[in-house]
């Protein structure tokens, strides 16, 4: 199982016949993701890594009836992108694209709202069910089919948790980036909600860290939930000064809201076991399992 | 970006809001000379980039051109220490020497992006002069805020809704109604993420008046607005950052003496948030970003080690797209420039982890190896030797 | 019964201190209707033909919970006014203004489906229940409680409609101009499917006219819903000449689409007794009523 | 609104799409000159406002100068009958002269209300030339049609998707992508309810031209743009309709006897189809709203009669707003001046229709009076004394 996508989640590409995307794409057939198609405006007719290329999702979807969507195109076309994806029926939208702008992306959120889409991102590594399919850029390597959901709203640190994890021995369900961007897509509330009835998550782990309110709602959300299995928390940005942007574009603490230290005390009382240390993660989610 | 204050009330000049009459000053002189063109009273403000300038003494009242000149001297001696400056401060190179208002009410208007609510929002209150965060806490009956998506844009009606909660004279209504449209559109047209006029004053000549204003543009979005380039050039505050812009790397100096070199935003804050776990204090915020080269890896080891206060340096690479090898060239070659003196610990993993490390094995420069990101944290604070003296 | 107002509901009258409102705000006081407040921006606080003026329509639902609105503002603030009224809550708008641009209206509709308002116009003389509330500018003495159900895109037609029935002894249970404007909000189907289940209605009379296919719609729903209630229907316009605009912005033949020709022959193919001479639209509901 | 083909491409010309090249001629020795200046062949094109003009002979090739001045001379002579216009048809009092071009596809390009969708709709057709409704029946599957809302307009990806559909050539898609957004700009800003460009046509020498363009601004938003109110003025068909636009009056010119002066749109129609019904023929279309005065019922009246071929006026007035004295006052100041020469049947009912009567009769003016609608369209009919001519 899992939550998301499954080895039969058939995958169309926007921006295929990049640079970044042929060399993702590439990946993502050798992990045994199953691509159909692609689309790059203009090369439409052509082949590419041995898969038909399109002028227009709504022709790609016509043709080879994708369900999931994965986006490399540049930042100002970002927005664009999903807004072709949803019209065109797609229902998940993976987004790998970064620096979007903000006003794009809220234009893209209330697009999104009238088809019914969901959209994972902007700029994350994106979303791997190990053993199954993996939509996105993270290393395929690292992870192993297992018991651990994982959410997160950062991308390297994600390795870095997942490398904890399956170093343990414990290996995903489902891992998903949601971004690092201040407007993006699901959140962890949505995906926590994925993660409930699925049959293989025993334990979710939620990596996030400082600026917007998603920790704080996932908080919220578990208490009112009694949500049935046992979440773990690491919160990056506890040494962040307030008012400075931290690489991600979201990363950056407003006005005394959206701290590491409120969010971590949030979700403390909300019953999620604190990680205080990022080198633990794998560790404290080991010793949770055990317990159960 | 953020703009500083008198750049954001050339803006507002040209969208025909009115801002009190001010002069910019960068020497005592100017500022002596500012309040006698202006004529006494007149407000210095420290021109910085952060909030909080007034409580932390960077606006001051001058009565006279002679205490106008006394006062920007002592302003431009110092660093402004402001709730969000760091405990290092902000230099203070530009004061803005503004016209003495007669203020007879304040109110507080804002455009801002809402990520609550994945939208925009008008926030005006009854109350201005204070952080909006703070009124937000203390009275909230005080605020109106209205969401809008960027195509719809604020409806005539909603701007009718927040002039009268401000309960504005009628004389005024009409003209408060122009220039939000204006400031909307202005907003929209060039992807601000904020803009406030705090306080929006009404004097007691019955103009409305913005006596404060800052503003954020999105910087996913100045590529649409080459114009605003120039801004970007003057406000970085420091050298070293802005070196590390013109090679797209996020860097952002700090008050410690480990100096980070991470790639990926959030395993970048991890480590300096491990390095204070372990009773360390990082000397910066540096990602590398995915998609970075080997001159850049050298670039940005470069500005980390130039930073005099870096007693260690910690590498932590999750190779993804990045690989280590490509790192591990970029930092050998910014070491032998540099004639390394501190010492490196180096933790690298994933995408060609073997190659990367060989290449640093193979250098013969000191390099401290570490296989977990837990070892190097603790490595790096035990080579820097000494605790934090930051809270 | 009869549908949209009654003798209860609570009525807001948007742009209440113009000259055209104040009349027939006095008219709707004199018919029994129930204002409870009105919204002139600029006359906050004032008190006008007895009842307190608010700035804005979200001012005066909050004091006073009116659930409909009419509104009597010039042109260009007519959409505006709909989505102010929609914004605060007001669940039935009656817009009678006359002459808002059609790409205001489309705003206004986009805005209308966010906050699930119904909107009656533009364009329209308004509703009548009679004996119950006028909300509109029709002449309320020509009106008689009664069975007939009566949905008209015109003004003066609809009152020619409403003294045939009353001459005959035949009341009305509810009386609503649609508007004659391209962009309308609530149309025939949906004021037909509200009639459907009320008890005072035993048939319904359509008035319609060339332009648009709002008829064709009623045609198709008649048929569909197996309607089960006597329908009878004129439409306006048979010696209209194609691609002139005749007095109602939405009254042209398009293309050759939209004809009364062409509804007469759809409406009667659903089952609708067709009136063909606009004189007999009392004797010949009369005589549908007679044989049921 | 609706706007001459010539008008259409001088804006188009300003929106920078590729119009052919053309001069507009007035007289036979002007299309001469055009075609001289132009070098023939060209193209004489009737500028009447209707549809269908190729079919009904208003559309000329002329392969000289000599053969433009015959041509000419003709097409300005008579009144060309289209199947929009009537059988009276439309007088020419301006031909567009155009350089032929040698066109190698031909393509339909339209901005529109959708009035089904209550939303705005952009449609292309692979193949143009034909009415774009005859080829929705006949070749649905050559035509796209992409609704969008006026705030969020067309996007990118749209219009894409339209220019793949008509299998443009890769070259002239950023051309193509850039033309639609200036014309959906335009269509937005300008509160336009149709812009169609028909045939939008493909050169031998690989340029996009629009061939043919109509353009229908909303009568409701012109107010907003006084920059049209030119075309307004020269656009007016009829010396009547252009009086009655003066006084805010709804009148159109039709081909029967009997006139009619009624208030309401609706009632207005169910009266013309009345006079049908019962064998007669309406002379006109006139509603005079409900905001009348007494001077504009006056003014609707003597337009009424100043038709020399109305035999009986027939005045249908049903009192809402409109007061039934008001109108009675008016049409006996219009009937006194007029020196009445026609039978006038009028029939009142609703508010004051008692005064209204009492003014009517007090005039000593010979008013027929009936008592209901079928009565007042009988009597007309009968008074007009023959059956109508027209279908």
């Amino acid at each position: 199982m899992g939550i998301l996508i499954d080895d039969r989640s058939r995958v169309l590409v926007q921006g295929f016949t990049g640079r970044e995307a042929t060399f993702h794409s590439e990946k993502m057939l050798e992990y045994g993701t199953r691509l159909v198609a692609g689309v790059t405006p203009g090369k439409g007719g052509q082949v590419h890594l041995g898969l038909p290329v399109y002028n227009t999702v709504e022709a790609a979807v016509r043709d080879q009836a994708p369900e999931v969507s994965v986006i490399f195109v540049p930042p100002l076309a970002g927005a664009e992108a999903i807004m072709e994806a949803a019209e065109a029926g797609i229902k998940l939208i993976v987004c790998i694209t970064e620096g979007i702008p903000v006003l794009d992306m809220l234009r893209a959120k209330a697009w999104l709202k009238k088809y019914g889409a969901a959209l994972i991102g902007p700029n994350t590594p994106g979303v791997i069910s190990p053993g199954k399919s993996k939509v996105g850029i993270m290393p395929g390597p690292i992870h192993r089919p297992g018991p651990v959901g994982l959410i997160s709203r950062s991308g390297t640190l994600t390795y870095e948790a997942v490398h904890q994890l399956t170093s343990l021995g414990l290996g995903q369900s489902t891992a998903a980036g949601i971004g690092g961007d201040p407007v993006i897509g699901l959140k962890f509330v949505e995906l926590l909600e994925m993660f409930k009835p699925d049959p293989q998550t025993e334990a979710v782990v939620l990596i996030g860290e400082i600026g917007g309110r998603a920790e704080e709602q996932a908080a919220d959300y578990l208490k009112e939930s009694k949500y049935p299995k046992p979440v773990l928390a690491y919160v990056a940005g506890l040494t962040a000064p307030p008012g400075k942007r931290l690489g991600h574009a979201g990363a950056i603490i407003e006005g005394g809201q959206g701290s590491a230290r409120d969010k971590i005390r949030q979700l403390a009382e909300a019953g999620v076991t604190i990680i205080d240390n990022p080198a633990h993660i794998g560790r404290m989610t080991a010793e949770v399992l055990a317990r159960k | 970006m953020i703009i500083h204050e008198y750049q954001a009330k050339e803006l507002l000049r040209q969208l025909a809001v009115t801002v009190p009459g001010g002069q910019l000053a960068a020497s005592p002189a100017e500022a002596r000379q500012a309040a006698l063109d202006l004529s006494s009273p007149v407000i210095l403000k420290a021109q910085v980039l952060s909030g909080g300038r007034g409580k932390a003494g960077g606006i001051l009242k001058a009565r006279t051109a002679e205490e106008a000149e006394v006062l920007a001297r002592s302003l431009l001696a110092r660093r402004l220490v402001t709730a969000q400056s760091g405990p290092r401060g902000l230099v203070v190179r530009k004061i803005l020497v503004e016209k003495a208002l007669d203020l007879k009410r304040e109110y507080y208007f804002g455009l801002a992006v809402d990520r609550g609510c994945d939208s925009l929002a008008a926030i005006v209150s009854r109350q201005g002069g204070l952080e909006i965060e703070e009124l937000a806490r203390s009275s909230p009956g005080l605020i109106k805020k209205i969401g809008f998506t960027p195509d719809e844009g604020l409806k005539l009606f909603q701007l009718r809704q927040l002039a009268y909660f401000l309960e504005l004279e009628e004389v005024l209504i009409k003209d408060f109604i122009k220039h939000l449209q204006q400031l909307t559109r202005f907003f929209l047209d060039m992807d601000l993420k904020l803009l406030e006029i705090n306080p929006l004053a009404l004097t007691h000549d019955g103009r409305l008046v913005a006596v404060d204003a800052r503003m954020e543009f999105d910087d996913c979005a100045l590529v649409r607005h080459p114009e605003l380039s120039s801004f970007e050039e003057e406000n970085l505050e420091n050298e070293l950052e802005r070196k590390a812009r013109n090679f797209k790397l996020n860097y952002l100096k700090m008050d410690g003496q480990i100096g980070c070199l991470v790639n990926g935003a959030g395993l970048a804050m991890a480590t300096m948030d491990i390095i204070q776990y372990f009773g360390g204090s990082p000397a910066n915020f540096l990602d590398i970003g995915g998609g970075v080269t080997e001159e850049a890896v050298s670039q940005a080891f470069e500005i980390l080690l130039s930073d005099s206060e870096v007693r260690v340096a910690l590498v932590n690479i999750f190779g993804g797209i990045v690989r280590c090898d490509l790192v591990a060239r970029g930092v050998v070659r910014a070491a032998r420039k540099f004639s390394l003196s501190q010492p490196v610990v180096v933790r690298l993993e994933g995408t060609n982890v073997a190659e990367g490390r060989k290449i640093l094995e193979e250098s013969g420069l000191p390099f401290h190896f570490a296989s977990s990101l837990e070892e190097a944290a603790r490595l790096a604070v035990t080579l820097g030797g000494q605790k934090t003296w930051a809270s």
